[in-house]
């Protein structure tokens, strides 16, 4: 299928068919925020700009039941108790409209880590495959945006079914996978025409508007060799405050905890999201902790998005340059200084 | 966790109103509950055979008894756990009985409650953990606050028992308020005879340190281990050079000072020993009065003095005395008989107090035993008693009987008889109350020997008529208004707390009633502990007292420091508040708010921490609510203990369940 | 400028004794400010202080124990200095504060609303009583008391209430705080108030960005919110929880909170979480005449108490 | 754990071990008949009670919560009752914002020898609840409306 054109005003009859077969999560305002929320009918879709929070919850909820689990007494000896357990997996079809290509593919970082050959993360890759992107393609970068930086851009399709290039009047939806062709099927689609030249014009603007990035082919072994200058650490996480909102909000943070709770005689052992600001995600049960200070924490979060996790997948940074850890940090902490700070300082010091 | 209950019939006490069986059956469903089941009466022998043999068939981690109030048995089922092997601390009580059975007769609801009360202990004992009493040593050495006839008993019974003693005593001399009684009832026999031996005793044991005119300035440390501050005020007289020969208080030529010993209605030296038989028989001065302090001239007695004793810059001293325990018997103080205008006391000087009058009576007092008004010296004829002046009076706020006014009354009544033969007493009162032994024959001879003649009935006014009074008051039982002429009236005031003892009271960290009075550990069963482990109460400070029941409190006090002593070592109750190092931030909110100061800050690698003094902590738990990251908690009431009774009340329901 | 010039004289004069200043920096756009460690003098050379300069810095002051620290404040600023000396958190001697008068600062949520967004923003530029902002290709000129933060509309103290060097002509002016936002959301119903939290702390991630932001949370690594031991709360994310860690927050700063918002501020998904705390607050002054953070030797008053309070009706109970 | 029988509503009662719950003692062995409703947590103090435990009951859906302790001045341990006080106080007002009733918690005092004083308070605050109702619960179908309630255009 070639790029098709369609009608702002055809957006929500596309909308709510699609709602009709899956989950179909978009944008919504919610206060001061925009959020991924299930589409409801006659609801503002707020598109113009980047949403506060990543629909990473989408495949991967803050809160998710990998198993709920029940105690059963034996009648004839109730000192007998036995567990019964049932495993819990999210499958719900479900669509993300709306998202940018950032979102989208983000969830790569994820799935080099949840789906390889050495570890297979079963109710991740449920929903992984239960879940379609139509992404957004980006007309105009914000001053946070920096997806070029890490081998993106503002149309870029990967990880995405369908791209979406906004143009006046409406959007060219240009097919990325199979499954995403059979989700245009379903929308009252137009032949692009010249509308197809427009859209890559604004692929264009919107890449020449990012800039010219800065070389970070440096930067795994830099911030490796400084990994022990704890001062340059100490330096540049001063004003962090050691809150999660740059890892819950960060298209490609993974990580988790798990917690089992427990109501009578009835238990749900619980995934939550983690992130590694935290004192306590590095507290050992003996109560030694090897990341005590925010410096050595905030070294892990950079360190292993430009340097410890490029290492072992193919130079592939954890990082999807969508900015909202800069633009959301109540310190403004901004990532790509101290990237940049780490290539000069260990450049200084060699 | 096995967890095992037993749901109690009580007879028909639980059983008839509550489904016991299906109690049983219910909280047997509960996953930690492994072995469930009813009985008839848990705290009897077989019942308690019954939880120690299921213990040790099931291998039970835990108890949980419903039945009565944990106020009653759990002391009794904690020793039936603790012999079956189990900590003391891993059994849990509902009370099914005063909560449930008790108070509804619907069987089906009852039924249901007693379920929830079983379920909340059976989710607290799951979070229980095994409790270790601790131990430490004991200073026995005792401190007797208040030398008054109780705590005189106390200190000679302490002292006779082996315990060094150290009493301290506010005022100049020990004696109290007995001191100043001219006769005591019911038996009229003089009050410093009987009292006079026994102060002798103190000062000669040598098991007791005196500290008169001295208080004490502050308390810390807890039981076993006080450490006592005792300000000694200055008396400006070296007491350890004056043999009290009195040579200085007959030359003083300032003779205007105030006598409190004889309750005002005379004057003193500057310098003076308060009575003859004072205890210790020390001179010491007024400062207020003293014409070398006040003005720096005289002298007078610095020069007399034979043995060289005279200080007049001597200075207020504080002495520590560490003691393991302590007694308070500070006493009472009169009602402030000013406060009823109407009856012109302080105003019309033949108007005077119960104790004022004793002072008259007394042959050591001013008067030197004569009966005199002390407007013109004429003898009375007509005496009038006016009874419950500041008691039993809501007005003033004493609603409270003082307990002894109805008997010295009767007793001051037959005096002025014995003194005045012509007299006519009058005692206008509320209700007779003598209920002790020979108190009630005593008030019959006041009336029918003495003739005294007793009015029932409040006095409205007092007012001066020439030089007599008229006493207007009413005769219930007659139903009139009846004025009575008085040459005297005497005003029979109650008693109320110390001055200055809801203070001491704060700094000994035990509570006192609204009028100060303060408060036994139990009305009826601990009437001389108090909640502060180490501090026991003797005498009219717990509440007004007469003299035998104040010597018998002494007595009582005694024994139980006595008894407390015999062990060279203490057990403290584990149920106290611990704190979790690691969460500890060290910002001392906890040390601010505990009422005990029980809580003290440490360093641990150059962090302040909390740190609990096991020993005074008394386990109720402000720490632990004040705390906000939970790094203090009091052990067997945690957070988790009581979020775990929340919870099984109305936990939210998982986000997902298991079907 | 001339007031910039002068606080940052002041630094310098105190640096030396100081291991480190906190004040602000231009941050990554031109309407971020941003916190500022100053160790040399290089560093005090980009300090700024402008309308823009919203954080708390005294959020930062109890994880630099042991340390002597400098720090420059506003006047809401300067409460939460107070009251962390008073609850002897902070140690004075170690800590030097540069007060400043304040006229007020911005609320970058207003400035949001009025640009309908912050992304785009070239430059900014104050003049007088106007912000001149030109974003994503326009010019906007916003008049300061329309994107003044709310709490600069009360505010009772515009100068530092403490400091070692104040730098500046103190303001003149004080506002009185009648609380009309808490009694007007008070005016709603139960129901009302109820929908109105669960639609918010819907969005709510559990970054805890509210607590770590807040100058009196000093437990922050120790926070009840994720411990077992005690464990107040599971990590389900529904809103009974989250909205349950609110109420945890809010009174475990009853009697403490200096309203400095910064909870509010640092939410990322825009929850009004300072409305909890004034509701506190506006009692506690009612009850016992009191605000956090305005007298170093006063004493709590949730750790103290009156035989007789003359404020609380216990209602015929 | 399962629902009460009839109409019954949940309510949580905190008890200070010395006097209320001796109060209540009291009132049981005066056999006083009470309403069933109440469910009562002993702890050793009134000011041994987080305010937050309440607040735990409420928002896990109690219907009501009665905290009660000594009275002022004749508290156990002294002046636990005069911190619980202050705490309670505040709380009380919180909820004025919280969207829970403020009247389905209350806190007093009654002493151990206040059987009848007990039972009183019993009865009044659960008539006091069950004119109130069950509590509104924070549950999925309502979370869902509110979902519905906030797509609708502003």
């Amino acid at each position: 299928m070639a790029a098709k054109y369609l009608k702002k005003e055809n957006l929500v009859s596309w909308l709510q068919t699609l709602a009709k077969e899956r989950l179909t999560l978009v944008p919504r305002r919610e206060g001061d925020a925009v959020v991924f929320r299930p589409f409801a009918p006659g609801q503002d879709i707020p598109l113009d700009q980047q949403a506060t929070t990543p629909p990473k919850a989408a495949v991967f909820p803050q809160c998710e039941p990998l198993l709920a689990f029940k105690y059963a007494k034996d009648p004839e000896n109730p000192g007998k108790v036995g567990v019964q357990v049932k495993e819990k997996l999210g499958d719900t079809p479900s669509v993300v409209v709306g998202c940018r290509p950032c979102d989208a593919r983000g969830f790569l970082t994820f799935d080099r880590v949840y789906d390889s050959d050495r570890a297979s993360d079963l109710n991740y890759l449920t929903r992984r495959r239960n879940t379609l992107f139509a992404t957004l393609a980006c007309d105009e970068p914000a001053s946070t945006c920096f997806c070029n930086w890490v081998g993106s851009g503002p149309a870029d399709a990967e990880g995405s079914d369908i791209l979406m290039v906004p143009v006046e009047g409406g959007f060219v939806l240009e097919p990325v996978t199979e499954a995403g062709e059979k989700l245009m099927e379903q929308a009252p689609l137009e032949d692009a025409g010249d509308k197809a030249a427009l859209a890559e014009a604004v692929k264009e603007n919107a890449a020449k508007a990012l800039g010219e990035a800065p070389d970070l082919s440096q930067a795994r072994e830099k911030l490796l060799s400084l990994f022990d200058n704890m001062d340059f650490w100490e330096g540049v996480s001063a004003k962090c405050i050691s809150c999660g909102a740059c890892t819950y909000l960060c298209p490609t943070c993974y990580c988790f905890n798990i917690t089992d709770e427990q109501s009578g005689a009835e238990g749900v052992r619980l995934r939550t999201w983690d992130n590694c600001m935290s004192y306590l995600f590095t507290m050992e049960a003996s109560g030694h902790n090897p990341r005590p200070t925010k410096a050595h924490r905030l070294k892990n979060r950079v360190g292993h998005k430009f340097s410890y996790y490029p290492d072992i997948h193919d130079g592939h940074i954890a990082c999807c340059g969508c900015g909202r850890c800069i633009k959301s940090c109540p310190s403004s902490v901004d990532i790509r200084q101290i990237v940049l700070q780490a290539i000069a300082a260990s450049a200084a010091s060699e | 966790m096995k967890i095992g209950v037993f749901i109690c019939h009580c007879g028909s006490n639980i059983a008839g109103t509550v489904d016991v069986a299906k109690v049983a059956e219910e909280v047997g469903k509960l996953p930690d509950v492994a072995y469930s089941t009813d009985t008839m009466y848990a705290c009897s022998e077989p019942g308690q055979e019954g939880i120690i043999q299921a213990i040790k068939d099931h291998n039970l981690d835990g108890v949980v008894v419903a039945s009565c109030t944990p106020r009653m048995h759990e002391p009794t089922f904690r020793r039936t756990v603790e012999r079956a092997g189990l900590n003391r601390y891993m059994f849990e009580m509902a009370n099914i009985r005063e909560h449930v059975s008790w108070i509804g007769k619907d069987k089906e609801s009852n039924t249901q409650k007693a379920v929830d009360l079983a379920s909340i202990a059976v989710a607290k004992l799951t979070q229980d953990r095994p409790l270790i009493a601790k131990k430490f040593g004991v200073n026995k050495r005792v401190m007797v606050i208040g030398g008054g006839v109780a705590g005189i008993q106390a200190a000679l019974d302490c002292a006779d028992g082996g315990l060094e003693v150290v009493l301290v005593e506010k005022t100049a001399t020990i004696g109290g308020k007995m001191a100043k009684l001219d006769k005591t009832f019911p038996t009229v026999d003089c009050s410093s005879c009987i009292l006079g031996p026994k102060m002798v005793d103190v000062a000669q044991h040598p098991n007791i340190t005196l500290y008169a005119n001295a208080e004490v300035d502050s308390v810390k440390g807890y039981v076993g281990n006080f450490e006592v501050a005792v300000k000694k005020k200055a008396t400006y007289v070296d007491w350890t050079a004056c043999t009290g020969c009195g040579l200085c208080t007959e030359k003083c030529p300032s003779k205007k000072a105030t006598d409190y010993f004889n309750e005002k209605i005379a004057t003193t030296t500057a310098i003076s020993i308060a009575f003859p038989q004072a205890i210790p028989k020390k001179a010491s001065i007024d400062p207020e009065y003293c014409i070398k302090i006040t003005k720096d001239k005289c002298g007078v007695c610095e020069k007399l003095c034979p043995t060289k004793a005279i200080r007049y810059d001597m200075q207020d001293e504080t002495v520590i005395e560490p003691v393991g325990a302590i007694i308070a018997a500070t006493g009472y103080d009169l009602f402030d008989y000013t406060r009823y205008g109407e009856y012109g006391g302080g105003r019309y000087p033949d108007v005077i107090t119960s104790l004022q009058y004793e002072r008259i009576l007394s042959a050591s007092g001013p008067m030197a035993g004569h009966i005199k008004r002390p407007s013109d010296g004429k003898e009375p004829k007509n005496v009038v008693f006016v009874q419950c002046v500041g008691s039993r009076d809501k007005s003033v706020d004493r609603p409270y009987c003082s307990g002894f006014c109805c008997m010295y009354t009767a007793k001051q009544a037959i005096q002025t008889k014995d003194h005045l033969p012509d007299s006519q007493t009058y005692v206008f009162y509320m209700d007779i109350r003598a209920p002790g032994k020979m108190y009630d024959e005593f008030t019959r001879r006041a009336m029918e020997e003495y003739g005294a003649r007793y009015i029932r009935g409040r006095v409205a006014m007092i007012y001066p008529k020439g030089d007599k009074y008229i006493v207007r008051g009413a005769d219930t039982l007659a139903g009139t208004q009846v004025e009575v002429e008085a040459d005297l009236v005497v005003l029979a005031v109650g008693a109320e707390a110390a001055k200055g003892a809801s203070n001491l009271a704060e700094k000994l960290r035990i509570s006192y009633d609204k009028y100060g009075f303060y408060m036994e550990s139990h009305v009826k069963l601990r009437p001389v502990e108090t909640n502060t482990a180490g501090v026991f109460l003797a005498g009219s400070c717990q509440g007004p007292k007469d003299i035998p029941s104040s010597v018998a409190q002494g007595s009582a006090a005694a024994s139980k420091v006595l008894g407390l002593f015999s062990k060279d070592e203490l057990e403290s109750d584990p149920q106290v508040a611990s704190v979790d190092i690691k969460r500890c931030v060290g910002c001392g909110k906890c040390i601010e708010t505990c009422p005990f100061g029980a809580i003290e800050e440490t360093d641990f690698r150059g962090e302040p921490k909390a740190n609990v003094i096991e020993t005074v902590c008394q386990g109720c738990g402000v720490c632990t609510s004040t705390c906000p990251q939970g790094a203090i908690q009091l052990q067997h009431f945690t957070d988790n203990q009581i979020l775990a009774e929340v919870n099984a009340l109305c936990q939210q329901p998982l986000v997902t369940s298991f079907e | 400028m001339e007031l910039l010039d002068q606080l940052k004289e002041k630094i310098k004069e105190r640096l030396p004794e100081l291991d480190v200043v906190i004040g602000w920096e231009q941050g990554f756009d031109p309407l971020h400010a941003t916190p500022l460690f100053m160790r040399t003098e290089e560093d005090v050379d980009r300090l700024v202080f402008s309308p823009l300069c919203v954080h708390n810095l005294a959020s930062h002051l109890t994880g630099l124990k042991g340390k002597k620290v400098g720090i420059v404040v506003k006047g809401c600023d300067s409460r939460s200095v107070v009251e962390l000396l008073q609850e002897k958190l902070l140690v004075r001697e170690d800590v030097t504060v540069f007060g400043l008068p304040c006229t007020g600062v911005v609320s970058l949520k207003k400035i949001k609303h009025a640009l309908g967004g912050l992304d785009k923003v070239a430059s900014a530029e104050f003049n007088g009583n106007e912000l001149k902002v030109s974003a994503a290709g326009a010019a906007r000129v916003l008049p300061l008391n329309e994107i003044a933060a709310d709490k600069c509309g009360r505010c009772q103290y515009h100068n530092a209430l403490l400091s070692d060097v104040f730098v500046g002509a103190p303001v003149e002016a004080a506002a009185e705080d009648n609380y009309a936002d808490v009694e007007a959301f008070q005016a709603k119903s139960p129901q009302e108030q109820a929908a109105y939290w669960r639609d918010a702390m819907q969005r709510c991630l559990r970054c805890y960005a509210c607590r770590n932001a807040c100058p009196m949370c000093v437990c922050r690594d120790h926070c009840v919110a994720q411990s077992r031991e005690p464990h107040w709360m599971t990590q389900q994310d529904t809103v009974q929880e989250k909205w349950f860690f609110q109420m945890i927050h809010a009174l475990h700063l009853a009697g403490r909170c200096t309203e400095c918002g910064e909870c509010e501020r640092a939410c990322p998904v825009g929850i009004p979480l300072l409305l909890l705390k004034r509701k506190i607050n506006k009692e506690i002054k009612e009850l016992f005449d009191y605000q956090a953070g305005t007298k170093i030797d006063a004493t709590p008053p949730l750790l103290s108490f009156k035989v007789e309070e003359e404020n609380i009706n216990e209602r015929g109970w | 754990m399962s629902a009460a029988p009839g109409n019954e509503l949940r309510i949580i009662g905190f008890l200070c071990n010395w006097c209320s719950y001796g109060g209540a003692d009291t009132a049981g062995v005066g056999r006083m008949t009470q309403p069933t409703d109440l469910r009562i947590i002993r702890v050793p103090c009134s000011g041994r009670i987080d305010p937050l435990f309440v607040l735990k009951a409420l928002v896990n859906g109690a219907d009501g919560v009665l905290v009660s302790g000594c009275h002022p001045r004749d508290c156990h341990y002294a002046e636990g009752n005069f911190y619980a006080r202050r705490r309670l106080e505040v709380l009380k007002r919180f909820l004025q914002v919280l969207g829970i009733d403020e009247r389905r918690f209350e806190y007093t005092w009654v002493s151990a020898s206040e059987g009848q004083r007990w039972q009183e308070v019993v009865q009044k605050f659960t008539e006091r609840i069950h004119e109130l109702g069950p509590a509104p619960k924070i549950t999925p179908d309502q979370m869902a409306m509110a979902e519905t309630m906030a797509a609708q255009p502003r």
